[in-house]
């Protein structure tokens, strides 16, 4: 505790109208201040109405003036609420900001307690508080750090694509990174598009082709980031491009190789596991960039040392064996994640019997099945790959809105749902049954197509489905798939025979989300999904500056979303760019090298990779622009020698001496 | 006279939305029941295997007790109808634990006299009652006594298959008593002192 | 005024999530017991051990120690480090004859107004059991008994 | 011109700080060159009331070694403060109450009790020294033990710490260099209050061992690890060592020589709670964020506050255990 | 040596002794030592907890003090219907602190106590499987049940809720299958291995049991088995004694024997049926036994491959794919073979 009585600290209590006023009496706790805290340095204490309204902060400002004030403390509501405007106020009287504490007596006191008695004690003692902790702060500046024009986009589907075009169409460099060979993402993988039922892919490859080949945008695909380092305006990004085996720069993308390739393989990627592709591929024939990739695993040089028939027919000699992979570095001031996700495994629902009921069939599948350039050429068919089903049975909610696997709602599954609806009707006139627990159509023009397709006769039960089994009860079950369940609108149990089921199944955040998390020092939420900055106010944002976030890594979302997600992303990066500098808090945590041992136990404890060992000087050393400013290892040094600024210890340990200062008076 | 459901559910709801049922089905039921966590998705009545004998499906059930349709819950055939074998407990996304929720509604339906057939309380009544005189179920008295008293005729019919058991051995005549009769007989009686309803 | 004993409480609060559900109880007007004192960390992770047994000597009866719930912490992990600083620091405690009790750790996120409200009425009630800490009175009673200390009374000739 | 008088004091400690102030050898000349012994009873003979006589602050410079264990210590505390121009509370005991200070874990009650039936005491009578007893030649007294023991600081204002169970030699020599050199003119007395004869920062800062990134899976005694690798950190190796929190000065003499460091020359510069650094520090490197596993790990620290606390108890925050302070409690 | 308390529950005395007797046969060779709890008491079968809570789980916990008090960890129980309750008792005192202190406050007046969490509650299946293992199983068979095609049965109570996580998958769970398989039995696709045998509704509802144990058979039927296999004296009871008036009921005929996974288990390790308690079902046994009895082939069972001719390709099995190693389901290829 500081008696330094050269301080002159001014203490101002609000009313808040009758907010504070009617529960803490506001008289007392100023005399307290004027009394009881004079020694403390406290040279004037006052009470108004509303200290937050303009004549409250023009006291302020004028106390400082005329009084000198050299620290202030405003009694008040929540510093979430108000820490900015009575900073400003003593910005505007030329105190610095960080010079002027709240103490919080709305929201902590006259709002949570209802005795009179208690909650002036209370104020007091959250007044002294602040008081005491006002002394050791310490006037602080923003910080400025340059930013780098050239943005790192991460994630080659929709929203990737989306941001780095915006960003590219500005003038400013993108470098896209894609793990597959192709971008593209899922929504290559459609067929038609809800509500308006265009082609994914008529709408889709244009945009593909011109990121791959716009002047701005240098495409990496089949490649991954493999290391972040530095700071918002500064990072340099370590990129592992994986060999392709084949040298791009002679690849014409003319697919002989592929179409002599002898070995067919099951394709578990694009066509989602109802397809085959060869062992030298490429995701399809509109795959960009064109150059095809070789899966070892399959490939029978790499696996048994003979074949090459791809090396053989390649008229350009673009095949490489040899080929290993290789990392680049890369300086980048912004990075965007567009991650996306991963689809749910329907395997885990026994009940469904998806994996041990042929004609039991995922979403994923059917939208390859559907497609025109897919396995089936767009028929819709039985696993035996002939028959065409008379009666289908479509199930909501696989996966999703369920504790026992996926605890939320996948937001795109009933539009998905009733789209497989239209086609199966479109396409065969069958009878289909659509198995809802709720039908969620909120977006534009959705519930519109609901209402088409209750036009077109699909026939809707509500009732989440308990059972899809082909344990036939009766002889007119036999041969079918029977879907049991509550037809919840009638309160009796049905059992459905169908030839076909589709089962809807949900996003989940992509298996690795959580060390791609750690790589970017981003956070993800209890269901795996990133996390954002603010969940409404800030959603393209993360809580590590200069990093970016769109489309579905968030969590699910359809479409349209996930491309407004990828130019707001854009916009965001633009606006840092053209800003050329960014200002942070300063918020920060120090190491005092003179006091640090080099014993390294801060070193594994910054989630934002702050801080770094030099290995010349035996120190410990945090780069502030990379520090969030969290404590955490201004807690941990044993040695004492990191400072954290905004909450030092000397002030944390002076405001608790206040907050107790009624209990040890008394004891003394 | 008694009220339709829907009449019983609009008095209910000209008064005010009450849920002391649902929370006195709560209370009374083993671990959490998450009751209040249905979302009426109708998993439960898909799944169970005797639904076809019910009157109410278990999702109508549970809107019921929202509703505060105690008699109509209370007499409902649908807890006594209830196999045990767990399909909806495991299937429902909510984790409700169904099949406890219906043990309690036939210990309230038992405790209020109210259920159309006395056949299925009286066996699980008779059941107990051998449990609490030897601390073994006892299941050749059990039998005898409860087809005696509800249905003769099956007796008849099953008097074969009944005797086939007992050759076999696998009927006992005379029931087991364990040693400890004392002691279990002193814990069920405090245990009857004690209700689950306030925590 | 009752004969209870009414404790003092410090609660250390992080910035994203109690600090927030405090703003929120206060907001919804919830009520709670007046004994527990707010301080403000920008993360549980910023908790120095310092700063519980400053506030423990220092005249509070309890801490209560918040944070933002596992996998949900703003700067990513830190809550774990305060949760095992938390429990190497309640077995230093118990070596000190001091009831572990006494410092108690719970999750809360923004949203848990309610949540915390009920933390911190059944934390007072625990310390209520438990007692006065007094602390400080202790060290101050035995620093007015040395400075009292008459020096008439005391010396001894030591020869040899 | 006389010399500047020069004492030495023990109070609650074993003696090691006298024997390691003989430690620095020839340097001890210099002192008697320098100074007047005005008083050091270990050395040579003389009597309270000799220094009673003293004027006040006649004597230059008194290192006092020992705790303030009992009413005696407390009384020439206030006397050599009085008579002293600068008081260096010297060594773990003065300065942070050392082994002594454990005695604060208990009521003095129960050790006294231990002290007098312990199976090696020859006491059949079971008796228990009284501070007043009458003799046929009259009465005589011994000093009452204090309900617990204090640091010097905390009795009487003190000048300069120097801490260390005992002070190395070296850096006692050095200290001794530095008034001779103050004497001289040649150099400047340090602020009051500050911490002399050793380094700010931590032991690691002189320790030679390798130090890396720290994930600990365990904690176990040093004898279970084995073979101790000799050139990485001790910690690392999942032996708490208290070296990261423990002033520097010592050249890391423990850890050099394959013994984890624990913590006599106490806490670094401008740190409040020695113990809390030590807590925070072995958190913050378990690698685990399940609580059940957590305490698994912790298990390997068996006496936590004897570890963290084992020099510094009575200079902590705590100051002592609960039980020290029994008689307060109704 | 692995060692068991044992719980045998009411029914291994009566209906179920062929259960018991089996048990008690293959025990030994197995490695399985019982100790049976002394004195204990009906587990109120789920009769109980439908008219009094407290009592209910009073009724449960005592035996679960009585077990607590070998010192030893392991509850072994043959009979769903006890392991679930024994297993829900220790879970639910846990769930709910208000029920465990109840149970407790009733405990005490017979001095007894239990803290839930302090045992483990574990079927024979599960012990057989887990503990045993299907190699030491497969090594002891000395008679392979080649020929015999077994319908695996496993109701409801073992896989179902499965409080402490031990079961492959509450729908299709693989453990009997893989026992029997290890025995040598050829297993026949059964969709119906987990559903319910009607329970306590052959007492009180006859015409809802009836028809769930007409879907039981015929399914059985229909996949061609010559008995079927259970873990569940229930199941076994209402499969074989109700068989006739099922049989009555609908105007059917089936034949359908049902017997323990113990006594097939014992035939395959060389006990005499006789010693295995054959002979006490109420539906014959003779026409299926006869199937191996004759003739006792020593070759191994080899499990047919079937390869995905035409169309469509079938999802992955998840055992093969790297992100759910855990997984213990049937896959596709399982399931058809």
């Amino acid at each position: 505790m500081s008696n330094d009585k050269t301080n002159k600290i001014g203490v101002y209590v609000c009313h808040c109208g009758t907010n504070i006023s009617h529960t803490v009496d506001v008289a007392k706790v100023r005399d307290w201040a004027a009394e009881g805290l004079g020694s403390e340095g406290v040279v004037i204490a006052r009470d108004y109405k509303f200290m937050c309204s303009s004549p409250g902060q023009e006291l302020i400002e004028q106390d400082i003036k005329e009084l000198g004030l050299d620290r202030v403390v405003v009694a008040a509501c929540s510093p979430h609420l108000h820490e900015l405007t009575f900073r400003n106020a003593s910005k505007r009287a030329g105190l610095n900001p960080y010079l002027t504490e709240l103490a919080s007596i709305r929201e902590q006191v006259s709002w949570v307690h209802t005795d009179k008695e208690a909650a002036t004690e209370k104020a007091k003692a959250v007044v002294t508080g602040a008081v005491e902790r006002v002394i050791e702060n310490e006037p602080l500046e923003e910080l400025k750090v340059a930013i780098h024009p050239d943005t790192l986009v991460v994630g080659g589907g929709i929203a990737g694509i989306q941001a780095a075009l915006e960003i590219a169409n500005a003038g400013k460099k993108v470098w896209l990174v894609e793990r597959e060979a192709s971008i593209g993402g899922h929504m290559a993988q459609f067929d038609k598009t809800f509500p308006t039922l265009d082609c994914a892919a008529c709408i889709l490859t244009p945009r593909m082709f011109e990121a791959g080949n716009h002047p701005n945008i240098e495409l990496m695909t089949w490649s991954e980031v493999t290391n972040v380092a530095g700071y918002v305006g500064n990072f340099s990004v370590t990129i592992k491009k994986k060999p392709r085996y084949l040298k791009e720069e002679l690849c014409t993308g003319c697919r002989i190789c592929i179409e002599k390739c002898p070995t067919k393989v099951v394709d578990q990627g694009y066509e989602a596991g109802i397809g085959y592709r060869k062992a030298i591929y490429t995701s399809s024939a509109q795959a960009v960039p064109k150059y095809p990739v070789i899966d070892t695993e399959n490939c029978n040089f790499f696996q048994k040392g003979t074949c090459k028939v791809c090396e053989k027919s390649c008229p350009t000699e673009a095949i490489d064996y040899e080929q290993k992979e290789e990392f680049l570095t890369v300086d980048v001031g912004n990075i965007i994640l567009a991650t996306g996700y991963d689809l749910f495994d329907a395997r885990k629902v026994s009940n469904y019997g998806y994996g041990r009921l042929p004609n039991v069939f995922t979403s994923i599948e059917f939208e390859r099945m559907c497609n025109a350039a897919g396995p089936t050429s767009g028929d819709i068919v039985l696993r035996d790959g002939k028959t065409t089903p008379k009666t289908v049975g479509i199930i909501h909610c696989v996966g999703s809105r369920d504790r026992n696997y996926n605890n939320y709602c996948s937001n795109i599954c009933c539009m998905q749902s009733l789209k497989f609806a239209h086609l199966v009707k479109e396409r065969t006139g069958d009878t289909v049954y659509d198995f809802y627990i709720d039908m969620r159509t909120p977006m534009k023009a959705y519930d519109e197509f609901y209402q088409r397709v209750l036009e077109e006769g699909t026939l809707f039960v509500r009732g989440k489905v308990a059972q899809v089994t082909d344990a036939a009860r009766k002889a007119s079950e036999e041969g079918k798939l029977m879907v049991q369940v509550e037809d919840t609108l009638i309160g009796k149990q049905r059992r459905i025979p169908v030839d076909m089921v589709i089962l809807s199944i949900g996003m989940e955040p992509r298996h690795d989300a959580k060390e791609t998390g750690k790589l970017f020092g981003i956070g993800c939420s209890a269901n795996g999904w990133f996390t954002e900055k603010h969940a409404k106010l800030d959603p393209i944002s993360t809580m590590t500056e200069g990093i970016f976030i769109a489309g579905t890594a968030t969590g699910p979302k359809d479409i349209p979303t996930s491309v407004a997600q990828g130019s707001a992303a854009a916009a965001r990066v633009l606006n840092m760019i053209m800003r050329g500098e960014v200002t942070l808090e300063p918020i920060k945590a120090s190491v005092y090298q003179g006091q640090c041992s080099g014993c390294r136990i801060c070193n594994s404890l910054c989630p934002f990779n702050a801080i770094t060992f030099l290995e010349d000087r035996k120190v410990s050393e945090i780069n502030p622009a990379l520090c969030q400013g969290c404590g955490t290892c201004v807690a941990a040094c044993p040695a004492g020698a990191i400072s954290g600024t905004g909450f030092s210890n000397d002030q944390i340990l002076a405001q608790i001496d206040g907050l107790l200062m009624d209990v040890t008076l008394a004891d003394a | 006279m008694s009220k339709t459901p829907v009449e019983h559910v609009h008095a209910r709801l000209d008064h005010d939305e009450d849920l002391s049922l649902l929370h006195e089905v709560s209370m009374k039921t083993a671990g959490v029941s998450r009751l209040e966590m249905c979302i009426q998705c109708g998993s439960c009545g898909g799944s169970c295997p005797s639904e076809m004998d019910m009157d109410h499906t278990p999702r109508t059930l549970f809107a019921m007790l929202r509703a505060g349709m105690r008699e109509e819950v209370l007499l409902s055939n649908t807890p006594w109808i209830c196999v045990s074998c767990y399909h909806c407990v495991v299937r429902c996304p909510q984790n409700v634990h169904i099949t406890d929720v219906m043990y309690s509604l036939k210990s309230m339906a038992i405790q209020e006299k109210k259920y159309r057939d006395s056949s299925a309380p009286d066996f699980s009544e008779t059941f107990v009652e051998m449990v609490e005189k030897y601390g073994r179920s006892y299941e050749f008295g059990l039998a005898t006594r409860h087809y005696l008293k509800h249905s003769p005729l099956r007796m008849i019919r099953t008097a074969a298959m009944g005797l086939g058991m007992l050759k076999k051995g696998r009927l006992n005549m005379k029931p087991t008593t364990i040693k400890g009769m004392e002691q279990l007989t002193a814990i069920l009686n405090k245990a009857k002192e004690m209700e689950l309803a306030h925590e | 005024m009752s004969e209870q004993f009414e404790p003092v409480i410090i609660c250390f609060t992080c910035n994203w999530c109690s600090y927030r559900a405090a703003d929120l109880a206060g907001t919804a007007r919830m009520h709670y017991a007046p004994n527990v004192r707010l301080v403000r960390l920008m993360c549980s992770g910023r908790l120095d051990p310092t700063f519980i047994m400053k506030a423990l000597s220092g005249g509070a009866d309890g801490v209560l120690i918040t944070g933002c719930h596992p996998g949900e912490c703003h700067y990513i992990e830190q809550n774990y480090k305060a949760q095992s600083r938390w429990l190497l620091l309640r077995r230093v405690l118990k070596g000190l004859g001091i009831a572990p009790e006494r410092v108690k750790l719970t999750w809360t996120s923004a949203s848990e107004g309610t949540k915390l409200t009920k933390e911190i009425n059944s934390f007072v009630e625990e310390i209520r059991d438990q007692g006065p800490l007094a602390w400080h009175k202790n060290l101050q009673q035995e620093k007015q008994e040395t400075s009292q200390h008459n020096p008439k009374q005391a010396p001894v000739e030591v020869t040899v | 011109m006389s010399k500047p008088k020069f004492a030495m004091y023990w109070s609650g400690s074993c003696g090691g700080c006298e024997i390691a102030v003989i430690n620095i050898h020839e340097k001890i000349l210099d002192v008697d060159a320098n100074f007047d012994i005005a008083f050091w009873p270990v050395a040579m003979d003389a009597k309270v009331k000799d220094v009673e006589a003293l004027e006040d602050e006649e004597i230059l410079l008194c290192l006092w070694n020992g705790s303030i264990r009992n009413e005696e210590n407390e009384h020439m505390a206030h006397l050599m403060r009085k008579k002293s121009k600068l008081l260096v509370s010297f060594g773990s005991c003065a300065t942070e109450g050392c082994i002594p200070g454990l005695g604060n874990l208990f009521p003095v009650a129960e050790l006294i009790d231990t002290a007098y039936t312990t199976l090696t005491t020859d006491n059949p009578d079971n008796i228990r020294p009284q501070t007043v007893t009458q003799v046929p030649e009259g009465e005589i007294t011994i000093p009452a033990m204090k309900d617990r023991v204090h640091t010097l600081a905390q009795v009487v204002d003190v000048d300069y710490f120097m801490p260390g169970c005992p002070p190395e030699s070296h850096q006692i020599a050095a200290v001794i260099d530095l008034v001779i050199e103050v004497l001289q003119g040649k150099a400047e007395l340090p602020p009051k209050g500050a911490v002399i004869g050793a380094g700010h920062s931590t032991v690691c800062e002189e320790c030679p061992r390798q130090r890396n990134l720290k994930a600990i899976k365990a904690f176990r005694r040093i004898q279970d690890v084995a073979p101790l690798d000799p050139e990485l950190c001790i910690l690392e190796q999942g032996v708490p060592c208290n070296g990261p929190a423990t002033r520097s000065g010592c050249k890391a003499r423990c850890p050099s020589v394959g013994a984890q460091c624990i913590g006599c020359y106490g806490p670094a510069e401008g740190v409040v709670d020695y113990g809390a650094r030590l807590i925070t520090a072995f958190a913050s490197v378990i690698d685990s964020k399940d609580p059940e596993e957590i305490e698994q790990i912790l298990d390997g620290i068996p006496d936590p506050a004897g570890q963290f606390y084992r020099f510094n108890l009575a200079d902590s925050l705590f100051q002592a255990g609960a039980p020290a302070f029994k008689k307060n409690e109704v | 040596m692995s060692d068991y308390i044992f719980y045998p529950g009411c029914a291994m005395e009566s209906n179920a002794k062929a259960y018991y007797d089996s048990l008690m046969e293959i025990a030994q060779p197995l490695g399985i030592n019982l100790q049976e709890i002394d004195d204990w008491n009906c587990c109120g079968a789920t009769e109980y907890v439908g008219i009094n809570l407290i009592p209910a789980y009073s009724l449960i916990a005592r035996n679960l003090a009585l077990a607590a008090k070998t010192g030893q960890k392991t509850v072994l129980s043959p009979c769903s219907a006890c392991y679930l309750n024994l297993a829900k008792a220790d879970y639910y005192m846990a769930e709910r602190p208000a029920l465990g202190e109840k149970v407790n406050e009733a405990l005490a007046a017979g001095n007894l106590q239990y803290t839930p969490g302090s045992l483990d509650i574990r079927h024979l299946l599960d012990v057989l499987i887990n503990d045993i293992g299907l190699d030491t199983l497969k090594a002891k068979v000395v008679r392979p049940l080649k020929g015999l095609r077994v319908a695996p049965y496993t109701g409801c109570m073992v896989p179902r809720p499965d409080y402490n996580k031990r079961w492959s998958d509450p729908e299709h769970p693989t453990e009997l299958i893989d026992v029997l398989k290890a025995i040598g039995a050829e297993v026949v696709a059964f969709p119906g291995g987990a559903t319910c045998c009607g329970g306590h509704m052959t007492q009180i509802g006859p015409d809802t049991a009836y028809e769930l144990i007409r879907r039981l058979i015929s399914s059985a039927e229909k996949s061609k088995a010559d008995i079927m296999v259970t873990v569940c004296p229930m199941c076994q009871l209402n499969v074989d004694a109700y068989q006739g008036e099922t049989n009555s009921h609908y105007g059917t005929d089936y034949e359908m024997p049902i017997v323990f996974f113990s006594q097939l288990v014992g035939l395959a390790l060389g006990f005499p049926p006789e010693k295995l308690g054959f002979g006490s079902e109420i539906t014959s046994t003779e026409k299926a036994l006869s199937r191996i009895g004759m003739d006792i082939p020593e070759a191994a069972i080899t499990e047919g491959k079937q390869r995905q001719q035409e169309g469509l390709p079938m999802p992955l099995c998840m055992r093969k794919t790297a992100k759910t190693p855990e997984c213990k389901r049937p896959c596709a290829e399982e399931a058809k073979a």
